[in-house]
């Protein structure tokens, strides 16, 4: 039983991973107040022979108080979160010499097509193959979302990135991977009754690997 | 519509008792309570039959190696060979879903209790149409048949979740499933209705029939939470049933609302079920935040901590609840910028429960606990909701969202919701105003055994599904073996199916008890709680037409351990005040 | 954000289409040309005297396209039963001057048929249909076998009929369906291995055949009569013949089909690109 | 306050409105919101593919339901003359106007079909010949909208029947004008949501 998050390769992910732990502990504190604070007036306050109740309608001041620290809290956690949205999702920011791969989702399979040796997509060299990816270690990494039927979700668990593929979209989707490695695609929208074989593995190869490999591909298309 | 104008005419009005046939009497009956009544049995029926569907997802994702015991007393569309098949397990995940939210928890919630309790707690004599109340019942009982019989039909049942993402939901040649989808559909446009139907009789009765005294800051947070609610429904419900249409046409017609093949748009499907499901998902939890709201103050004995700001609290809840719709789809592809928008929004929305959650506090901070089956349950839904308020932090953080999103932690956020919230304090209603419906009391053993069952077993399926969604286990997943990350999580699903098992099982003891006290129980007391609220100052149970006498109010909702009344502890409503009037008691 | 789905997948449909349709051949139809199935009317009603045979041959003039892989890479389990050069399409099967997988059925001139009785079978094996092609009477049950351990779907799209989209996710489940009434070709495919499909011809009647490996087809039990037949193929398309069965006779019957007639129009369009309008309108009656 | 609502014993006041009319309008928030879930559909699906769309008058027939839009305004007026008879009870106006209104109503509907009809047989969009529902989602969205308030029309034509029928018997007059008052507060409103789908449908 190992409930952990999956070791993170992705720089993303180490963002994710330190919101996720901050947001963990913070969370924890209110969790040992909160039931700790039940168990505490269950003890405390129980009934028993002559006791009554102390008559309050409440106070202003807590109010104030236990409104103020939350809206405060939250505040600067969503404009860290917020931010931090933006560096990962917004495609104006992606950076513009990133590795492009075209990924279409269709029922049960996750198709990806290569830029070729050449790093452009669209041109005479682009190859599709079937749930296999592969790519560079250290390198940004866009990937054009798409879906031929229903909503997929391209999901990599230890790149920490996920995005929906929508029948009519492209939907860009930016990350990388720090070290090379075996992983998978998983799909994490229901997709019909295979959604749960839909997968496709990840292959991070080291900068010279990969162009191996993109060679012996060309020769076998 | 015609009803209500008939009813404006003094037509339909039904106020002689003893005339009336049993047919009129038990069955078409326009009596509040009876109406309540019939919706407690119904939900309760489905409350069984989703849970047992959730019994066969369980087992499948527990062991998906081996066949479940007894498959072959299933069609074999369902069961083959002796294992659950993935569309019928896709049917499985649909119909829990949708038939605990439509089904059992709304109209639970709705249904029995803003019906019992609306004209009850306000002093009126009933609903302001009791005959559209009447309909908006037997609306459900087709609706529930067609999500019934949908398992049956060929191609099974709805399969694409019971959020129904189109175009999984829109295309018959992508699942198998097409008449199941659109009895769903249809059943959800009939549901719509009924909940229409309700949250006007609601919202009309709470503005037009309150006792005299009874001022709207004199409401008790049940009636208030239950009005917001009615809003909510009212607000949501159509949109829903405009967009259920849409998508019925799309299966039907052959038109291509939310299929991109035709120029359609399958986000608009989303952005118009979450503007339904996110107020659904408050019209879920606020009257059950009233529910233990009331059960706090009698079991702590004291008047509700910050009564005003828990008030707010339901109303600002309400109106954010509109614009956090987004929060939802923050993964599918809609425009990143809108993000940010909704994770402020969505963060917001947490202050108001978090209010609630240390109002709750407040009022059990120096009380006089009675720890009774209904106030165990209470605390229970105060600890339970707080967990599942924690964890939503998690989702509305987008960049951590990326992460979790779809995955089982999302399951354990709703159940925690859901499940130790809405059905924990309906558990907690259901023992306390059970004297008052009935005219006995549940057993109180059996009840605690019931709440300590429930609390254990609740825990140990739903905390451990944190985990498995920080492993990275997705959800709606028939069989997890297969993924390099999800090698190590077998011992925790087995886990978690057996206490679900077993947690199913304390239901039944539930049941048992529900039942045998329906004739065994203990006589109860018109006013066995020592309550202020106005409907324990009547007969249990109340006659038609509720009072012999309009009550009139003189006080807030809970004025418990007053110092100025020294032979009991308590000063109902509608108690001549022979004490000055309560400070802050307005 | 909109973007023209149909071309780019139309594309790479073309590859996956082509490498869509293997199966048949080499999973055991025999040399010698099939009968329709288990198609065969019960022996109580024939009247020996009053049927013959028509047998015959499909002929191919010219070079068959090169077959391409199949990357099964996914299924190594499947993978693993194609020794040597692995897995390869199989749309166009053929040798030594005959065309297999073409279905042959009556399609005028015959009047009344005996019931549909027993079934024809549709088994999955190492990741494939077999058989690729197969006839089936209307009402017939069609016997659809998983013999993979693993997930395969069978997603018929047919145009007049309902359509079926069933799982089976391990070997031994077996699953019985049935076409109410004719229409050839019945598009079956697995959505899990794109590479996956198959053909059913459903008629009325049972006089229907395939053409096994060599390109040889035999219709038995035809009552004497004059009749047209129609040959079709997955690539190559339709063809229309006539032939004369006499009692107790066994009459020829050969269609021509040339490497030439590529892409041809195929009546059924092109059933693998399922996805996009068509499929969705009639799939939704 | 407390002894105030003592001696008042009267049930506390809402919005000092009749049940039945609060009733309706809680009613007509939740139609709003069905249009609202229609038409935020419509502008959505338009502005994704405004290509898709006919220009106004291409292919929908806008005099003729310019004109039927008249009857549905025309109409209204007449509901509120009924009512007015009602409180002065005017007996013969009562009746003359809720049969206006009702003929007016059971018009639109009349028109509508016959709108719908020459647009199913004859209509021409993009190529096809007959404009359906199946015709693109300007099809869709043209017939689901207007056959939705269509569909609301004619609740509102049986409702005016029945209010018909009991002006026959007089049952209307000073006394009893809570009915008319409703029915005519849903007549608006439907009249209200057409002239917005008029605009947005025919005219933009």
């Amino acid at each position: 039983m190992d409930w952990a998050l999956p070791p993170n390769y992705s720089t993303h992910g180490v963002v994710i991973d330190q919101l996720f732990w901050i947001i963990f502990w913070l969370t924890a504190a209110a969790f040992v107040l909160v039931e700790g604070g039940l168990l505490w007036f269950i003890f405390k306050y129980r009934s028993r022979e002559g006791q009554k109740a102390h008559y309050t309608h409440g106070s202003n001041k807590l109010e104030v108080i236990w409104t103020a620290i939350p809206v405060l809290v939250f505040a600067v956690l969503g404009a860290y979160s917020g931010t931090k949205w933006a560096e990962i999702k917004n495609a104006s920011g992606f950076p513009p010499d990133a590795l492009q791969f075209q990924v279409v989702g269709k029922q049960f399979e996750w198709n990806i097509t290569y830029p070729g040796i050449d790093r452009q997509l669209g041109t005479a060299d682009d190859f599709t193959v079937l749930n296999q990816f592969h790519f560079p270690v250290n390198e940004d990494i866009v990937v054009n979302l798409e879906s031929e039927d229903v909503i997929h979700s391209f999901f990599i668990p230890e790149l920490r990135v996920k995005s929906d593929a929508v029948p009519g979209m492209v939907i860009p989707v930016w990350f990388d991977s720090r070290q090379a490695g075996e992983f998978q695609i998983a799909c994490a929208e229901l997709c019909g009754l295979g959604h749960y074989r839909m997968r496709a593995s990840v292959t991070v190869h080291e900068t010279a690997d990969y162009e191996a490999w993109l060679a012996s591909q060309a020769t076998a298309q | 519509m015609a009803t209500m104008i008939a009813e404006a005419t003094g037509q339909a009005i039904l106020t002689e008792e003893h005339k009336q046939s049993f047919l009129r009497k038990y069955i078409f009956s326009t009596d509040h309570k009876v109406i309540a009544i019939q919706f407690l049995f119904l939900t309760l029926f489905f409350l069984m039959i989703g849970g047992f569907l959730a019994m066969m997802m369980r087992y499948q994702i527990a062991w998906p190696d081996q066949p479940i015991p007894l498959g072959g007393i299933f069609p074999e569309s369902m069961v083959a060979s002796g294992y659950i098949l993935p569309e019928f397990y896709n049917s499985l995940v649909t119909m829990h879903g949708s038939i605990m939210v439509f089904l059992a928890i709304m109209p639970m919630l709705v249904g029995v209790y803003a019906n019992y309790l609306i004209p009850l707690q306000l002093g009126a004599h009933d609903m302001a149409f009791p005959r559209l109340n009447m309909y908006s019942f037997w609306i459900m009982i087709p609706a529930g048949i067609l999500t019934l019989s949908s398992f049956f039909v060929i191609g099974g049942a709805a399969g694409a979740g019971w959020t129904l993402y189109a175009p999984l939901s829109a295309r018959p040649d992508l699942t198998g499933v097409a008449l199941g989808q659109q009895m769903w559909l249809a059943s959800v446009v009939l549901i719509g209705l009924s909940s229409i139907f309700g949250s006007l009789n609601y919202i009309t009765t709470v503005i037009n029939m309150r006792a005299p005294g009874m001022t709207w800051f004199r409401m008790p947070l049940t009636v208030w939470a239950l009005f917001i609610t009615a809003i909510l429904g009212l607000l949501a419900m159509p949109v829903l049933s405009a967009a259920g249409i849409m998508l019925l046409f799309d299966q039907t017609i052959g038109t291509s609302f939310f299929l991109p093949e035709g120029g359609g748009q399958p986000l608009l499907w989303q952005h118009l079920f979450w503007f339904f499901g996110h107020p659904e998902v408050y019209i879920l939890i606020l009257p059950a935040m009233g529910f233990t709201s009331e059960i706090l103050a009698v079991g702590s004995r004291k008047p509700i901590f910050g009564y005003k700001a828990m008030v707010w609290a339901i109303i600002s809840i309400a109106f954010l609840g509109f614009i956090v719709w987004g929060h939802h789809m923050f993964q599918s592809g809609m425009n990143p910028a809108l993000g940010l928008t909704f994770t402020i929004s969505t963060l917001f929305i947490a202050v108001p429960s978090a209010i609630k959650t240390f109002n709750w506090m407040g009022t059990m901070w120096r009380g006089n606990l009675k720890l009774h089956t209904p106030m165990l349950f209470a605390i229970g839904f105060v600890a339970m909701f707080a967990i599942g308020g924690l964890s939503g932090i998690f989702m509305a953080s987008t960049p951590v969202d990326i992460y979790i999103h779809d995955t089982y932690f999302i399951v354990a956020h709703i159940h925690y919701v859901l499940f130790g919230g809405s059905l924990f304090a309906l558990f907690g209603a259901i023992y306390f105003w059970y004297p008052k419906m009935f005219g006995r009391m549940m057993n109180e053993t059996l009840g605690k055994i019931h709440f300590w069952l429930t609390l254990i077993f609740f825990n140990l399926v739903f905390f451990p599904m944190h985990g498995l969604g920080m492993v990275g286990m997705m959800r709606r997943i028939y069989d997890a073996s297969g993924y390099r990350h999800l090698e190590g999580i077998a011992d925790t699903n087995a886990l978690i199916t057996w206490s679900a098992f077993a947690l199913y099982a304390s239901g039944f003891l539930f049941a048992f008890n529900f039942f045998w006290s329906l004739w065994r129980g203990k006589k109860a007391a018109d006013n066995p709680w020592d309550a202020t609220t106005l409907e324990w100052q009547t007969p249990s149970p109340p006659k038609h037409g509720n009072w012999a006498e309009v009550p009139v109010v003189y006080h807030g909702p809970h004025e418990y351990s007053h110092p100025g009344v020294t032979d009991k502890d308590w000063l109902a409503q509608n108690e001549r005040p022979d004490v000055p009037s309560p400070a802050g008691g307005h | 954000m909109r973007l023209d789905l149909r071309n780019s997948s139309a594309a790479m449909f073309v590859a996956l289409g082509i490498a869509a349709c293997g199966g048949g051949g080499d999973a055991g139809s025999s040399g010698g040309g099939d009968t329709g199935g288990g198609a065969a009317p019960p022996a109580a009603t024939i009247d020996p005297a009053t049927v013959g045979t028509i047998s015959g041959m499909i002929n191919f003039a010219g070079d068959a396209p090169a077959m391409r892989a199949v990357d099964m890479s996914g299924e190594p389990d499947c993978a693993a039963a194609y020794t040597g050069g692995g897995p390869m399409t199989q749309s166009v099967l053929a040798s030594g001057g005959g065309l297999a997988n073409v279905f042959v059925y009556l399609s005028g001139g015959v009047s009344g048929a005996p019931a549909a009785s027993g079934a024809v079978t549709l088994n999955q094996e190492n990741c494939r249909y077999a058989p690729h092609v197969l006839g089936a009477q209307a009402g017939q049950d069609i016997q659809i076998t998983n013999s993979d351990n693993l997930l395969h779907n069978i997603n018929a799209s047919p145009t007049t009929n309902r359509g079926f989209n069933i799982s089976q996710p391990r070997a031994g489940i077996t699953s019985t369906q049935k076409f109410a009434s004719a229409e050839v070709m019945v598009p079956v495919r697995c959505d899990v291995h794109g590479w996956m499909g198959a053909y059913i011809g459903v008629v009325d009647h049972p006089y229907f055949a395939v053409s096994g490996a060599n390109g040889s087809f035999r219709i038995a039990n035809v009552p004497a009569g004059t009749y047209t037949a129609t040959a079709w193929h997955e690539e190559y398309g339709e063809m229309t013949g006539s032939v004369t069965v006499t009692a107790g006779g066994s009459a020829d019957l050969s269609f021509d089909y040339s490497a030439s007639m590529a892409g041809a129009d195929v009546p059924l369009g092109e059933p693998l690109v399922v996805g996009h309008d068509g499929a969705h309108t009639h799939a939704g009656q | 306050m407390a002894h105030a609502a003592a001696a008042a014993r009267a049930p506390e006041r809402g919005l000092d409105v009749y049940t039945q009319k609060v009733g309706m309008w809680v009613f007509l928030c939740s139609e709003v919101m069905f249009f609202a879930g229609l038409i935020g559909s419509y502008v959505i699906l338009r502005f994704g593919a405004s290509d898709s769309w006919g220009q106004p008058g291409e292919v929908l027939n806008v005099p003729v339901t310019a004109v039927n839009t008249f009857i549905l305004i025309c109409s209204s007026v007449t509901m509120v003359k009924a009512f007015a008879a009602a409180e002065a009870d005017d007996q013969k106006g009562i009746k003359l106007y809720l049969f206006l209104t009702f003929l007016m109503g059971a018009m639109f509907l009349g028109i509508q079909a016959y709108e719908y009809t020459e647009l199913i047989l004859h209509g021409e969009w993009q190529g096809s010949h007959g404009f359906t529902p199946q015709a693109g989602l300007y099809g869709a969205t043209f017939f689901t909208m207007t056959g939705f308030h269509g569909f609301h029309v004619f609740l509102g034509v049986v409702c005016l029947g029945w209010a018909f029928k009991r002006s026959l018997a007089g049952e209307w007059g000073p006394k009893n004008t809570h009915g008319l008052e409703v029915l005519g507060l849903y007549w608006h409103f439907v009249d209200l949501v057409w002239i917005i789908l008029f605009t947005i449908v025919y005219l933009i």
